[in-house]
């Protein structure tokens, strides 16, 4: 799958050695003015589809979520956390570097494609109930997070307004550097419950955070992280992609405006799913009563995993308590790109750490908040335990449930979790849902025996772009077989016709 | 040798297609003898000599053989019948005397005539092979185009140095046998010596 | 002065959000023809449940224990970090829309792991919807904040409430279209009609209570507390971003003052409405509840491209 | 000297095996004779990079492209040879073949390397067409070697098309020599001779010349649509045999036929010719490539994939330039590849009694040296990046693309539809769940040895080449 896409990295990297006469980034970019419009656009569109696919955009994403699943955990923390990265950091050093000047419509195209992503990334992990492809789709999404920063930085600089895009690639490379950290948080913690679970299957965990708390508490902090609540990291960086957004709706007029406010809403309710997803992820893996018997015999994960997650959490929690100053880091690593040499920054961080964006558009102080979370937190429970009736009695009682006694089988499931979302959302994920109902007797329809509901996604892009390329090949290929129909007299025309041609067209 | 390469085309006994090359064959002899009495080379009368034994003697003696030995006297039927095969017979004939062909047949002036003829029977040789199911009959037609190259080759004037048109000729020589006893194997495997039965082998 | 303003914007909201409760439910309980209880009731209950003793299921972690603490603590953070009654108080730390729409999602996403931690059938599904409905409500409140705050020209509240926003008589309607959206979201967050039903504990309809149903003694006073400072939260957006008429822009006893009394002012009159949308009209089905959120976030949209 | 030498000895090796009854001997004399050749083609090499060209008699000259070939074959022959001992025990061990073949075999195999080390070797074109036919002849009894129908069937495709497409090209090779024979003197030409006479061609003549000689070799090149015996006999001859015709016998072709573009070059300028090889070599690709990605077999798979690499190394001699160079090292890497992955492959046949791709599967379990060799080979041979092959496939397309764009974006793509096919093949049979009643074997190390040396030379080349070789390939760009 991935090699397509390296074939079209390839083939863009052809176009430019055909104009340029060089593979070398540096001499590309010295005569770049020799690449014609035309070619320039085509360039981009094969390089977009190829470091798409390497990035896994939707919809040039399938490989992704088929390959998690089979990689051991930490490998797919590098997958997600790394290697898809790559792709990343190459459209950034094509587009923003040695193809300068672009035309706006490219950061418009990668905004689009950007929200696009975004959007259908979350909801399709929202339809998983294998851990580690949610984990997988969330990439995705994050990925395209990462572009709407790249895209509007991209816009941006194009329409000449370069502090803005300084601010924007800022946004997309803290956020990459974020995602980096907890999502390889959250498949390290993933991957030791898999361990412990012998499978990626959600619907057979359940009260995994009695037996692992830990572990239980590092998931819940890179959920928290992912799902950008403060103070964590994924917030900073999804806040700053934001403002850099809304300077797009307030600067811009027209078609490029719509495209920027479509991307702020996408952004927003891309935020409000990954949050729903992760509350499915995190309750129905650790929370309420196991579902299946694996559970009792659940473990603790050892001692190096948890040191080795204990500091991605407190990394992902540092990364967002100084997110201020990491920004100004990171834009000082941007102003290295040429086009960036002496471009007045819009971030400031002022005493008390307070993190301005746009002199007063936006500011806000992540220890302050922070502190005031835990202070407030303190307070309550203060007051709450030793203020206000310090001798109440706590019983321990089983669940209340109309005084029927409650069963595994009666607390939510993933997919039903999930099945609201998915049914609001249904003309895009198109499910499909089957029902097999078992009756008692024949006679009577009222009685079911047993009842089983298959809630499942249809892929899109399967069904729709890659099962009909794959199906025309094939065809082709069969086709082309004709050719070797096995008898000698036919092979020896195709000599005596191939001469023939060769000859007329010659003399 | 034009004639003999249509009725090559013709022929529906193997025998007589055996035949008809073995004097086809005899024509190149002549053809060569002709050019020995022109240049006086001693080695071209070697040549002839082999030419004579192998392609005139031994190549007919060894389809004989081998059509009595599986007693297939009729050739397997063609792909087109007789009226289509002579229509394609005059096609490529005139093709081959057109104009177009003129860089070719006009390498040695004098001989247009003959070179227009020993290419179009080169062409003609080709449909055989192309036109029959029969396996004697594609050794045959392979032969014939043999022939005909170097019946052009001569018109043309391009004999080569004695040695290596023995090495040539010592190449067939093996090529018949060989060809002679795949054709006897064919025949063993498949029943029969109608090479479209070989079509195990597709995709 | 200015640490009394301070001192009276922390306490502020969970000072004032039973009595807002209260008001409402007298007002509905008057339109039903009842006598209604006093609207100083939910100070008298939660002073109760304060003084209950517990039961915890068997099945909760310290996800179940820790939620209400987080989630009231959540409702003080912001409670003092948007205009109340004074703008003076210029928060440039914690107050940015952002921070107050995601620090508010921290309270949703704890209230709907708590609704599952116990595992009942109940706590399962009411976190499901109301994680359904918070998702999408979240595009549209940030909108309708956007809204106004690029009127305003900064995202900051305090900022937002001190500018001027009806100056220019054309941004009118795109205010008037993003209060309409905010207004469903309003709805939507604090567990109203049509949304929510705040008094049912029918299993069909309930989705807040169906995650509290597990609670009891000082923890369930956490939680009700909490929603009923989440409501005057939003109450206090809604009238201190929207119409940020006599607000205290100073900090002088006379201007504080007025601006506490046209603030409460304005809280009866957020209370009456919902209060007599509550008593007039019935609660929608679940999935007609996305079309208002969707059309909340359209008009939002809308209001953004009307800004020139 | 060595030349004549190493020839001769193939030969003698050939005619005393006929006449030799102890098994031990025959093998003995036909890897000696295949060593022999394998240092003396080594020696001349290294005199060829010293001296430019090697000839030790009128009748015989090497150049440095011929030098270049050479290695390839004597190299590939030797371990074609050493695989093929333990091979036969093999297969008479579950007695498929009887002692007489074995040595049937061995006779042939000499005579078939001879044949090709004289092909490559000898100055005079027409010398070059008899033994090209002599390697035809040579190998039509190995083909049909198992003797059943589908063997014998491939066999007679490959006879009968062969020889009409050498024909054609005796007959394009003989064109060459009209204005030569005009000159006084024995007509016995050389290479030289013609290429400095081609001046004094006649342009009409020439092109007609080229077209008869691409058309006639490139059948035996395999070029598509003259390919179709290919695959047959590919894929049903003993599996050293295929490994020798297709990592070898091709590139044999190959060179007689750049040696006729020189000529028509020097006698018309370079377009013409350059233009029907894109044609040719564009064709092969796509059809192999398209054919390949429903393929079932996997002999046939390689034999396949051996007619697209012909074709891209064809595009790189059409594209000139940067691609010629390109071309070269292409043909070196896949001829040592593909012999090497047929050597593998011939184990896995030998384990799974099978070349059905469905039948096989779960190689790295059942054979797991073979499957990582098979499974490095594949890697290597679809141009991944790491290795030489990826870096000439895109010089071939960076020369491409300046001049016939569209043309290189369709063979690049055909390379990508290449590729899947042949990834999702080799990882279904390396990985994939192993069929019951296949159960881990030992493996044998004389059967394993010869695809790792291989491998592990084109390992070595890719990332360096070693001085004589670099100045052998340099001349021979510069030559053609």
């Amino acid at each position: 799958m991935t090699y397509i896409g390296t074939t079209f990295i390839v083939l863009a990297f052809l176009l430019f050695f055909k104009y340029t006469g060089s593979f070398d980034f540096a001499t590309v970019k010295f005569n770049v003015a020799l690449i014609p419009l035309p070619i320039k656009n085509a360039i981009f569109i094969f390089a977009l589809v190829g470091l798409g696919t390497k990035a896994s955009i939707i919809p040039f994403h399938i490989w992704l979520p088929a390959a998690h699943p089979a990689a051991p955990s930490h490998v797919s923390a590098l997958m997600s956390g790394v290697m898809i990265k790559t792709g990343i950091y190459m459209i950034i050093r094509l587009f923003l570097d040695v193809l300068q000047p672009i035309p706006a419509w490219w950061g418009l195209t990668v905004l689009a494609l950007g929200s696009i992503s975004a959007l259908l990334g979350v909801l399709y992990a929202l339809t998983e109930h294998d851990i580690k492809r949610l984990l997988a789709y969330h990439s995705i999404e994050n990925i395209g997070i990462i572009l709407l920063g790249l895209g509007s930085a991209l816009t941006f600089y194009s329409l000449g307004m370069p502090s803005l895009a300084l601010l924007g690639l800022a946004a997309a490379l803290f956020h990459t550097l974020n995602h980096a950290i907890f999502k390889s948080l959250l498949f390290l913690s993933a991957g030791s419950v898999i361990n412990e679970m012998h499978t990626g299957n959600m619907e057979e965990y359940g009260g995994l955070i009695k037996y692992m708390p830990q572990t239980a508490m590092f998931f819940l902090i890179g959920s928290i992280a992912i799902s950008a609540l403060p103070p964590f990291n994924g917030f900073f960086s999804e806040w700053l992609t934001f403002q850099t957004i809304f300077q797009g709706i307030a600067r811009l007029h027209s078609s490029s405006q719509w495209i920027f406010v479509v991307a702020a809403g996408s952004l927003a309710i891309t935020g409000g799913l990954a949050l729903a997803c992760f509350v499915k992820a995190f309750g129905t893996t650790f929370l309420a009563r196991p579902r299946s018997a694996e559970v009792a015999h659940a473990k603790e994960s050892a001692l190096s995993m948890r040191i080795s997650m204990g500091t991605l959490a407190l990394l992902s929690l540092l990364f967002g308590i100084f997110s201020g100053p990491v920004t100004i880091l990171l834009e000082k690593i941007s102003k290295s790109f040429t086009i960036f040499q002496n471009v007045t920054s819009l971030v400031s961080v002022s005493s008390r750490q307070s993190f301005n964006v746009g002199n007063g558009f936006a500011s806000v102080s992540a220890p302050v908040l922070f502190g005031f979370l835990v202070i407030a937190i303190f307070l309550t429970t203060f007051i709450v335990r030793y203020l206000v009736n310090k001798n109440q009695k706590v019983t321990i009682g089983g669940t209340w449930d109309c005084g029927t006694d409650l069963t595994p089988r009666m607390e939510i499931t993933a997919t039903g979790f999930a099945r609201s979302i998915i049914l609001i959302f249904k003309n895009v994920l198109k499910p499909s849902i089957q029902h097999e109902i078992e009756y008692r007797d024949d006679e009577s329809r009222y009685l079911p025996k047993s009842r089983e509901v298959t809630l499942s996604v249809g892929n899109i892009y399967h069904s729709y772009f890659y099962r009909p390329m794959q199906t025309m090949i094939h065809e082709l290929s069969l086709r082309a077989k004709n050719i070797q129909s096995g008898n000698i007299n036919a092979y020896i025309s195709y000599i005596f016709i191939a001469l023939a041609i060769a000859l007329f067209l010659v003399l | 040798m034009f004639l003999t390469v249509i009725f090559l085309h013709l022929a529906k006994k193997n025998f007589t297609a055996a035949v008809a090359y073995g004097i086809q064959s005899l024509m190149i002899c002549l053809v060569f003898l002709n050019s020995f009495f022109e240049t006086g080379n001693i080695y071209t009368y070697i040549v002839v000599l082999l030419n004579l034994v192998v392609k005139v003697i031994l190549a007919p003696l060894f389809f004989i053989r081998l059509i009595k030995k599986h007693a297939l006297s009729f050739s397997v039927n063609t792909y087109l019948n007789t009226p289509f095969t002579l229509i394609f017979i005059a096609v490529l004939t005139s093709i081959a005397h057109s104009q177009k062909f003129l860089p070719l047949t006009g390498i040695v002036p004098t001989h247009q005539a003959l070179l227009s003829i020993a290419l179009s029977s080169i062409f003609l040789s080709l449909f055989l092979i192309i036109n029959r199911k029969g396996a004697i009959s594609q050794i045959l037609g392979i032969l014939s185009l043999e022939n005909s190259i170097v019946a052009f080759i001569v018109f043309a004037g391009l004999e080569q140095a004695p040695g290596l048109q023995i090495g040539v000729i010592f190449n067939i020589f093996v090529w018949i046998i060989i060809a002679t006893i795949f054709a006897s194997m064919v025949y063993k495997h498949f029943g029969s010596h109608d090479v479209t039965s070989m079509k195990n082998l597709t995709d | 002065m200015n640490i009394i303003v301070w001192i009276i914007q922390l306490i502020f909201v969970p000072a004032i959000s039973p009595l807002c409760v209260g008001i409402i439910k007298k007002i509905k309980a008057r339109l039903q023809n009842r006598q209604g209880a006093s609207i100083f009731q939910p100070y008298k209950d939660l002073w109760k449940l304060l003084h209950k003793d517990e039961i915890i299921s068997k099945d909760a972690s310290w996800v179940f224990s820790c939620a209400p603490i987080i989630i009231f603590a959540v409702t003080l953070v912001v409670g003092a970090s948007i205009p109340l009654f004074s703008s003076l108080v210029n928060n440039v730390l914690t107050s940015n829309l952002l921070v107050i729409v995601y620090t508010l999602s921290i309270g949703t996403f704890f209230l709907a792991l708590a609704g599952m931690d116990t595992g009942s059938a109940f706590g399962g599904f009411g976190s499901s919807r109301e994680m359904t409905i918070s998702a999408l409500a979240e595009g549209g409140l940030i909108f309708s904040l956007l809204t106004v705050g690029l009127v305003g020209g900064t995202t900051n509240l305090f900022a937002i409430s001190n500018a001027n926003i009806f100056a220019s008589s054309q941004s009118f309607l795109s205010i008037l279209l993003a209060f309409c959206g905010f207004f469903i979201i309003l709805l939507a967050e604090t567990a109203r009609f049509p949304f929510d039903n705040p008094d049912t504990h029918l299993e069909l309809t309930m989705i807040h209570e169906a995650m509290i149903l597990e609670y009891s003694g000082k923890k369930l006073a956490l939680m009700e507390w909490a929603s009923a400072n989440k409501l005057v939260i939003f109450v206090a957006l809604g009238s201190n971003l929207f119409f940020p008429l006599g607000i205290a822009q100073s900090s002088d006893i006379s201007a504080v003052t007025t601006g506490i009394v046209v603030f409460i002012i304005k809280m009866l009159i957020f209370c009456a409405t919902i209060a007599i949308l509550e008593s007039s009209m019935a609660k929608f089905r679940f999935f007609r509840l996305p079309d208002l959120l969707i059309t909340s976030f359209i008009l939002n949209a809308v209001a953004i491209g009307l800004i020139r | 000297m060595e030349l004549i030498l190493l020839i001769t000895i193939l030969i003698a090796a050939a005619l005393i095996n006929i006449s030799v009854k102890n098994r031990i001997v025959i093998e003995f004399l036909s890897v000696g004779a295949s060593i022999v050749a394998f240092l003396g083609s080594t020696i001349i090499a290294l005199k060829v990079s010293d001296f430019g060209i090697y000839s030790p008699s009128v009748f015989f000259s090497v150049d440095s492209l011929g030098a270049i070939v050479m290695l390839i074959i004597a190299l590939v022959g030797l371990a074609a040879t050493v695989y093929s001992v333990q091979y036969l025990r093999r297969e008479t061990a579950q007695n498929i073949i009887g002692f007489t073949r074995v040595k049937q075999y061995f006779v042939l195999l000499d005579l078939f390397l001879a044949a090709m080390f004289l092909a490559v070797t000898t100055s005079n074109p027409i010398f070059a067409w008899i033994s090209i036919e002599a390697t035809t002849l040579s190998t039509a009894f190995l083909i049909s070697f198992y003797n059943k129908p589908a063997a014998m069937e491939a066999a007679w495709k490959y006879l009968i098309i062969n020889s009409i497409g050498l024909l054609l090209g005796f007959l394009g090779t003989l064109l060459y020599f009209t204005y030569v024979n005009s000159l006084p003197g024995n007509g016995f030409a050389d290479w030289q001779l013609l290429t400095a006479t081609a001046a004094y061609l006649n342009p009409a003549l020439a092109k007609i010349a080229f077209i008869f000689v691409l058309i006639g070799y490139g059948t035996k090149i395999g070029l598509a649509p003259m390919h179709t015996w290919l695959p047959d006999a590919h894929s049903k001859a003993p599996i050293p045999i295929s490994a020798l015709l297709s990592g070898v016998l091709l590139n044999v072709a190959f060179i007689v036929m750049l040696r006729f573009k020189l000529i028509t070059d020097a006698s018309i300028g370079p377009d013409f010719s350059r233009q029907l090889l894109i044609v040719f070599g564009l064709l092969s690709v796509v059809v192999a490539s398209l054919i390949n990605f429903t393929q079932k077999n996997y002999k046939r798979l390689l034999a396949y994939h051996s007619i697209e690499n012909m074709g891209i190394a064809t595009l790189g001699f059409g594209f000139g330039g940067l691609g010629v160079y390109a071309a070269m090292l292409h043909i070196i890497y896949h001829a040592l590849i593909k012999s090497a992955l047929f050597l593998s492959s011939g184990i896995i046949f030998l384990k799974y009694g099978s070349t059905r791709i469905a039948k096989v599967r779960g190689i790295i379990t059942t054979l797991p040296v073979t499957g990582v060799l098979f499974l490095i080979g594949f890697f290597i041979i679809t141009g991944t990046p790491p290795f030489g092959m990826f870096f000439t496939k895109i010089l071939v397309f960076s020369a491409g693309i300046k001049t016939y764009p569209t043309v290189t974006i369709v063979a690049l793509f055909s390379a990508a539809i290449l590729f899947i096919s042949f990834f999702h093949h080799a990882t279904t049979m390396v990985f994939g769940k192993k069929p019951p009643e296949i159960n881990r074997g030992k493996e044998n190390a004389w059967l394993t040895f010869p695809p790792l040396v291989l491998i592990a030379v084109v390992f070595y080349l890719s990332f360096s080449l070693p001085p004589f070789l670099y100045k052998l390939i340099t001349n021979a760009v510069l030559q053609y």
